[in-house]
């Protein structure tokens, strides 16, 4: 356990304005020149389902410490449109800054107008806004000018000029007005980071793990990870294909995976219920699969561009009938990439299928991350294992439940003597040790047996809970998924209010380990259960599992990403 | 040389006179003409009494969801051009749960053989409609008989240009081993509609209706015109047309994938050095 | 509560034959003329996915006095091939009578052989055999042949009176060779019973809670049910539509609601996954449907024509998001009537998804049933309560949560003054109260609490648990679902050997009420949970919600239905 | 009689310079022209910028689930026969997603129309293929350009005998006007496609490319001749024809259920005397 600190110095920079106004081109540049620069970002899109008009923002929250959460009160409004301001004043910090266009002739104590028009063209105000901020954070101008010649490099060099002449006259304009207004102390970190959200991070993941077949079809907020994917298909030698449906997706997943391609699916709730029959099939034939599923509000479409974890309990329950599976739930943008990568070892492992849950808040949210080791690991193999003594039997009945996987035609590089009786056979029924159909009853109870006690690897192999802060402490905070940085981030200024508290984070959330979890809920005198959903499902879960009663929660389901202050308020109520 | 023996003989859980047996001969010849061992073979299968086909002879067997082979043969065969991808299943399974994939399929002229046992009735589950049930055949559903017209997957798959579209009857066990044949061959999409007779469900279309009106394609027809293989397609009634329909010559799904190589994708090492780059290109 | 006597005195007739040997007609008319003669019967049918060949049975446990549960030790095994002596004779009851054809020159002791070349046609075997029980059980010929014409009429005269003259045959061969070898003691009841299985009694509940759309895709083992409301559609003025696939089916079922007629759909595990999305559309418009589940053993195909309990929590977290369900288990054919109308009723109260789970064993599982009392029940009304006053908002925040309905152009006997106004709205986005689409986060949260909030009514509403036996007792069975009668024979013989013995069945299985549960269970010293799944799914849900904790469970997960020997045995090594 | 002014006016969420905005147009004159309230028409709709419709005009609306209009407009026009029913969404949710219902739709000839706003495009998440995108159409998951041949759903309804096939342009506001009226007169299936620009994510099919290719069929054009439907529902490229491509006069789904009465069924009486006897025929 380690003892956390107050929550770090940070400057909350939000940019607010239509969709279509190229908030975040602005906000990327932002983002990718402060991580470049060593600091630390947690940034939250905020957008409606429409491409042009209406009210987003991209907050970008920067400190020179790790920081891991968002937060609430904002430091620097970029306004890029009048409605920003009136939307968001409210929710200013003290010190508080709205750059707002001096055309729009708003006056009041935060306002800071720039003359966009005088210093350039009104068509790159964000931009020049750009600079304006970067000379308020006190900034070098060449930082921002190498993020947008990296960022605009391919449009064409009169586009990127003209940027680049904005930028500059934002960043003299400020500069030559006063000095930085949210100067930002020198980073702590050094090496090189990377600037990632967490389907990105997904994506990394799943190359790292040797994913080969990626089949999708849109759905927000998980398209990015396969079109992220599709765009290193080429250089990986991957193919990512966009289906006709869902239902066509996961089951030309595990037609790859079955062929020897480790196969991943991303989807969201509703695309992934249509997946449920397939999760089953899976479950049944015992083929690995990887299944992201990005959570939004629900129920049916809800509010497809905004955040919840309310899937969790259908996930875990999804397909009929009963077969082993895992769900890992990411907390950070590292974890995002961790997880996935496992999640690919487990299911080869298990021989099923394994979840990955996020949502909306980490898929957009872009942090800074130190690269990965990838030296250090080794992608999976789907046919390693085969060799002259395999047995024939692709379900024969083992200790573990876990049997040898054959691949349909795989040649000699994988089996020197692959027979004409050593053939891969996957029924949806019940089925023999071979593969065959059956309607035997006493083969049927063995079988269900076999699948079943596959749940002792996977118990074994399951992450444990991540404990932090105060021993035996007043309260601990039990979370899971993408709301550990806030989270960790409330328990922060609740210690240094002198209170003892202890967070637990769970990224993974099946199967739960009473063992891992009990004590620690137990030596708590009070638990709180967080979660972005209305009806505590964690909660739940641990109850059921292991008789720990949770009566205290903190729910959002507004749709927006919890936030430390958002804790903090409620937990000044219960 | 594989040999029909090769192909194994089972038991199976098929009426006895139902076509089905017929075009079980009927493919284990095709493969045994085209010489492809058990082990190159995928069948891919949904639910259904004709899904269960694969069970019945010595290959790789997908049997997975009623009306999903496609998806599960489109990506096996993507990532493993060396195999041989069949799909065999029913007319409810590839023309009612999953007509769907069967025009996705089609649009993406995937390199698989369709074989489609029609029967025009749901077999398995005890003789409700199909989509290529006929006008005013009478199911429990329906007392007055059945009044959605009936489904022409030939004339779909041509209109919508598929790769090769043929029509075999189970009767004609020679003549449909043939069709199943070329359709293998074919590079990209092969729908091959297999008439069967259903004795315990289908009461109107029997053995001997389809008999009398089915008649082989001429050796004058030319499966490259777009224009009369749409009306030979059409052609459903007192004369029923077999042979290929159509054909033509679309590069297949995988050969549009450059990223593809000579080697089958599943036995290609994972590029952990471009990852390397890819990764850094987020710095 | 009641006090259990012993297990009642029965005869279990088994008959056994490959599937197209008319072994389900034998068993029909059998069936049916011992309910008419006033006996009570439990039937289990037990058979193959496929259909000639293989080995089916089926089997009628009849008894003058009320039986529940099936029974395992067979009394009469009526043979119709020599496999089935083969696969059925070590599970003769001690009085067991074999019935076999002479001719397969079969000895032993309780083998029976009959000459049914010399009593007619081998064709009438199975009818023959009739006979000759009938005769065995001491009843009139008279009330054979009565069934016997009732379901070969429509057949013609022709093969009428060959049946006919087959079964007087079997019955003076059986009288003229000895008295009846098992009696039937005259039965306790005189009314008229009705020959029901749980699938014609779902059928009828839904048709008498003023069903009007039923849409459904072929699947074992739903079928039937929609089969029998399609074969009385034209006489009720109904529609039953066979659709292109499952999720057509939901959807067409919401959008019949939606306008006004009510509606069902019926499905198995795999067809209800694709029906996943539309449960959560059903919970987010608001939309009564009633959602039939007819479970069968999983994962996948797995073995379509048998039973199981395996899909509960699945069903109970089914659909992406959160929105509040009910869900019926009915434990006999009456309460597959009664819980499918009250799910109507349930569903038009709450304007959402509810959901009847039955099983394999249940909708084929004929039973000896009084008629209902249909002038007691009236039918749902969806559009009774319009009125001048009714708010436009479809989607209005009321205490309860619960708004009142608009159905689209219905006209002036419905509402009087229907105004362009009043429309009907459904949106699958967050909605506001007139149900137009919205991304205003405030009606957001408003529009999860109003709809979270009518779980109050279903909770006010839900079917207490049927509690029965000792109070303090020594052992409390616990089941839900089809297992009702097999649970409460077990209980009668363990009381009958003195224990002391509660059972506790559900009926309706979701909300989980823990007042109405908790003290029954923590009065007993031991509680058993006994379910047809192999993880103890309901034995989870009670930990979940009450925090008790059954660590002793008797399952079952072979296909096969649990029988009160099962259970028996299980105690023996619990 | 209706004016345009019952229908309202709606702020929408699409782009400036979508060609929803004129199909938005063009329903409303239709529904005016066809003197049909508000409450007696329902408007169904999936999800996608074309579903969002129904949303900017005073109507009865169903905004259901990606794909799954067409099954929801199926059931609702039986159950209610004096409604109105209409289909607005897009080409993706049409015949992407929701492909099968689109070959049952037609099959069972129920009396809806369809109006598919075709973008080429699925605009709402911003700019994937859809099964009608060009080939060659380049998109994230397809840098080197689609290859799946485009989707002809006229074709497709055309071969399929559906009711009535049309195809308008959101530039010939008045024209797709009177497509849709046709559309909703018609007593069965009504496809209208309509060509729509995308201007965020079509940069290829822009107003000006359909405006410079898209010709109003002749008076001339016979709709009742297959054969000819058939090669002009074909036609795509640098001619593309509007108008009424093909009808006939098969009867509509609801024609066929004779349980059906003069009184919709939603506002009948629930026959408890005919269960009675029903429930005894148990016995
Ligand atoms: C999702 C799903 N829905 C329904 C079923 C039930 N089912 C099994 S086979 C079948 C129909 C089979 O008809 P067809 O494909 O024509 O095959 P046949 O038996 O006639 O050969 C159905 C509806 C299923 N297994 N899965
Ligand atoms: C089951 C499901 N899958 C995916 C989505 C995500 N989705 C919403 S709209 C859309 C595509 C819309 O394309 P189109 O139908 O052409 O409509 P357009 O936006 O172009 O008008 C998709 C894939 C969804 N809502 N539901
Ligand atoms: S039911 Fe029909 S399709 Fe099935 S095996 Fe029998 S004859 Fe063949
Ligand atoms: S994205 Fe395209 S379809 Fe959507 S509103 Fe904008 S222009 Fe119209
Ligand atoms: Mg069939
Ligand atoms: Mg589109």
């Amino acid at each position: 356990m380690r003892d956390g600190p107050s929550r770090p110095k940070a400057v909350n920079i939000v940019i607010g304005g239509e969709a279509g106004q190229g908030l975040i081109t602005v906000g990327d540049i932002l983002t990718r020149t402060l991580v470049r620069a060593g600091y630390s970002v947690v940034v939250t899109q905020s957008y409606q389902s429409r491409i042009r008009g209406g009210h987003n923002t991209f907050t970008v929250r920067v400190g020179s410490e790790e920081i891991l959460g968002p937060q609430e009160p904002i430091d620097i409004l970029m306004a890029l449109n009048m409605d920003t301001v009136h939307f968001h004043q409210h929710e200013l910090s003290p010190q508080g800054t709205v750059l707002v266009d001096e055309k729009w002739g708003l006056e009041g104590n935060a306002i800071f107008a720039v003359p966009y028009e005088e210093l350039g063209s009104q068509k790159f105000s964000g931009i020049l806004a750009l600079g304006v901020v970067g000379a308020m954070l006190g900034l070098e101008e060449e930082r921002f000018s190498g993020a947008l010649e990296q960022f605009l490099g391919k449009r064409g060099d009169q586009v990127l000029q003209e940027n680049l002449a904005s930028l500059k006259s934002g960043f003299s304009w400020m500069s030559s007005r006063s000095g930085p207004m949210h100067k930002l102390s020198p980073p702590r970190y050094a090496g090189t980071r990377l600037t990632l959200n967490g389907n990105d991070a997904i994506a990394l993941g799943a190359l790292a793990a040797g994913m080969k077949w990626c089949s999708f079809y849109p759905m927000t907020p998980a398209t990015s990870i396969a079109e992220t994917l599709a765009i290193h298909s080429q250089a990986m030698g991957i193919v990512v294909e966009q289906a006709e449906d869902e239902i066509a997706a996961i089951n030309m997943a595990l037609g790859a995976s079955f062929a020897g391609a480790p196969a991943m699916v991303a989807t969201s709730g509703g695309g992934f219920a249509l997946m449920t029959e397939a999760v089953s099939l899976a479950g049944m034939i015992e083929t690995p699969l990887v299944i992201v599923v990005a959570q939004r509000p629900g129920p049916s479409t809800g509010l497809p561009t905004r955040t919840e974890q309310s899937d969790l309990e259908f996930v875990l329950h999804s397909g009929h009938g009963e077969f082993p599976r895992a769900i890992f739930a990411p907390g950070s943008v590292e974890q995002c990439f961790h997880t996935t990568r496992q999640a690919f070892e487990l299911a080869e492992a298990l021989h099923g299928p394994v979840f990955v849950l996020t949502d909306q808040f980490l898929a957009d949210s872009y942090r800074s991350v130190e690269p990965f080791d990838l030296e250090q690991l080794s992608p999976v193999r789907t046919c390693q294992v085969l060799s002259e003594d395999t047995p024939h039997q692709v379900y024969a009945i083992t200790q573990s439940g876990i049997s040898h996987r054959l691949i349909p035609g795989l040649s000699a590089q994988c089996v020197a003597a692959y027979s004409a009786e050593r053939l891969a056979i996957a029924d949806s029924d019940e089925h023999d040790e071979y593969g065959h159909l059956t309607e035997d009853l006493t083969i049927r109870k063995r079988m269900v047996d076999k699948r079943l006690s596959k749940m002792n690897e996977i118990l074994a192999r399951t992450i444990p809970p991540e404990v932090a802060g105060d021993e035996a402490a007043d309260l601990m905070l039990l979370c899971w998924g993408s709301t550990r940085g806030a989270v960790w981030e409330a328990a922060d200024t609740l210690r240094s209010q002198g209170l003892r508290v202890a967070t637990m984070h769970l990224s993974q959330v099946w199967p739960i380990v009473p063992d891992t979890v009990l004590g620690h809920l137990q030596n708590a005198r009070e638990v709180i259960c967080i979660e972005s959903n209305a009806t505590g499902q964690m909660a739940k879960i641990i109850r059921r599992e292991t008789g720990f009663h949770i009566s205290k929660k903190i729910l959002r389901y507004d749709g927006l990403p919890l936030t430390p202050e958002f804790v903090l308020r409620q937990i000044a109520e219960v | 040389m594989v040999t029909i023996e090769d192909y194994g003989t089972y038991e199976t859980a098929w009426c006895p006179g139902c076509g089905n047996h017929s075009i079980l001969q009927a493919v284990k010849k095709a493969l045994v003409a085209l010489d492809l061992q058990p082990s190159q073979v995928l069948l891919v299968s949904g639910i259904g009494q004709a899904a269960k086909a694969p069970h019945y002879l010595k290959a790789n067997v997908f049997n997975g969801l009623h009306g999903r082979s496609l998806p599960v043969a489109t990506a096996a065969k993507t990532v493993n051009r060396d195999l041989a991808v069949i799909v065999e299943s029913g007319d409810g399974c590839t023309y009612g749960e999953g007509g769907n994939h069967l025009l996705a399929a089609i649009r993406r002229n995937v390199d698989v053989t369709v074989i489609v046992h029609n029967n025009q009735v749901y077999g398995l589950t005890k003789g409700q409609a199909s989509p290529t049930s006929g006008e005013g055949f009478v199911t429990k559903a329906y007392p007055h008989g059945v009044f959605s017209s009936p489904f022409k997957a030939p004339l779909l798959a041509v209109a919508m240009r598929a790769g090769f579209v043929a029509r075999g009857f189970s009767g004609r066990i020679d003549h449909l081993a043939q069709l199943i044949q070329e359709g293998v061959r074919q590079r990209g999409f092969s729908l091959v509609e297999v008439l069967q007779p259903c004795v315990s469900f289908n009461r109107v279309n029997t053995f001997s209706w389809y008999n009398q009106r089915c008649y082989e394609l001429p050796l004058t027809h030319d499966p490259g015109d777009w224009e009369n293989a749409i009306a030979i397609a059409d052609q459903w009634g007192d004369r029923i047309p077999i042979g290929v329909i159509y054909r033509n010559n679309r590069p297949a799904f995988d050969e549009n994938l450059v990223q593809l190589g000579e080697v089958a994708l599943v036995s290609q090492e994972v590029r952990m050095d471009q990852l390397k780059k890819i990764m850094m290109s987020y710095y």
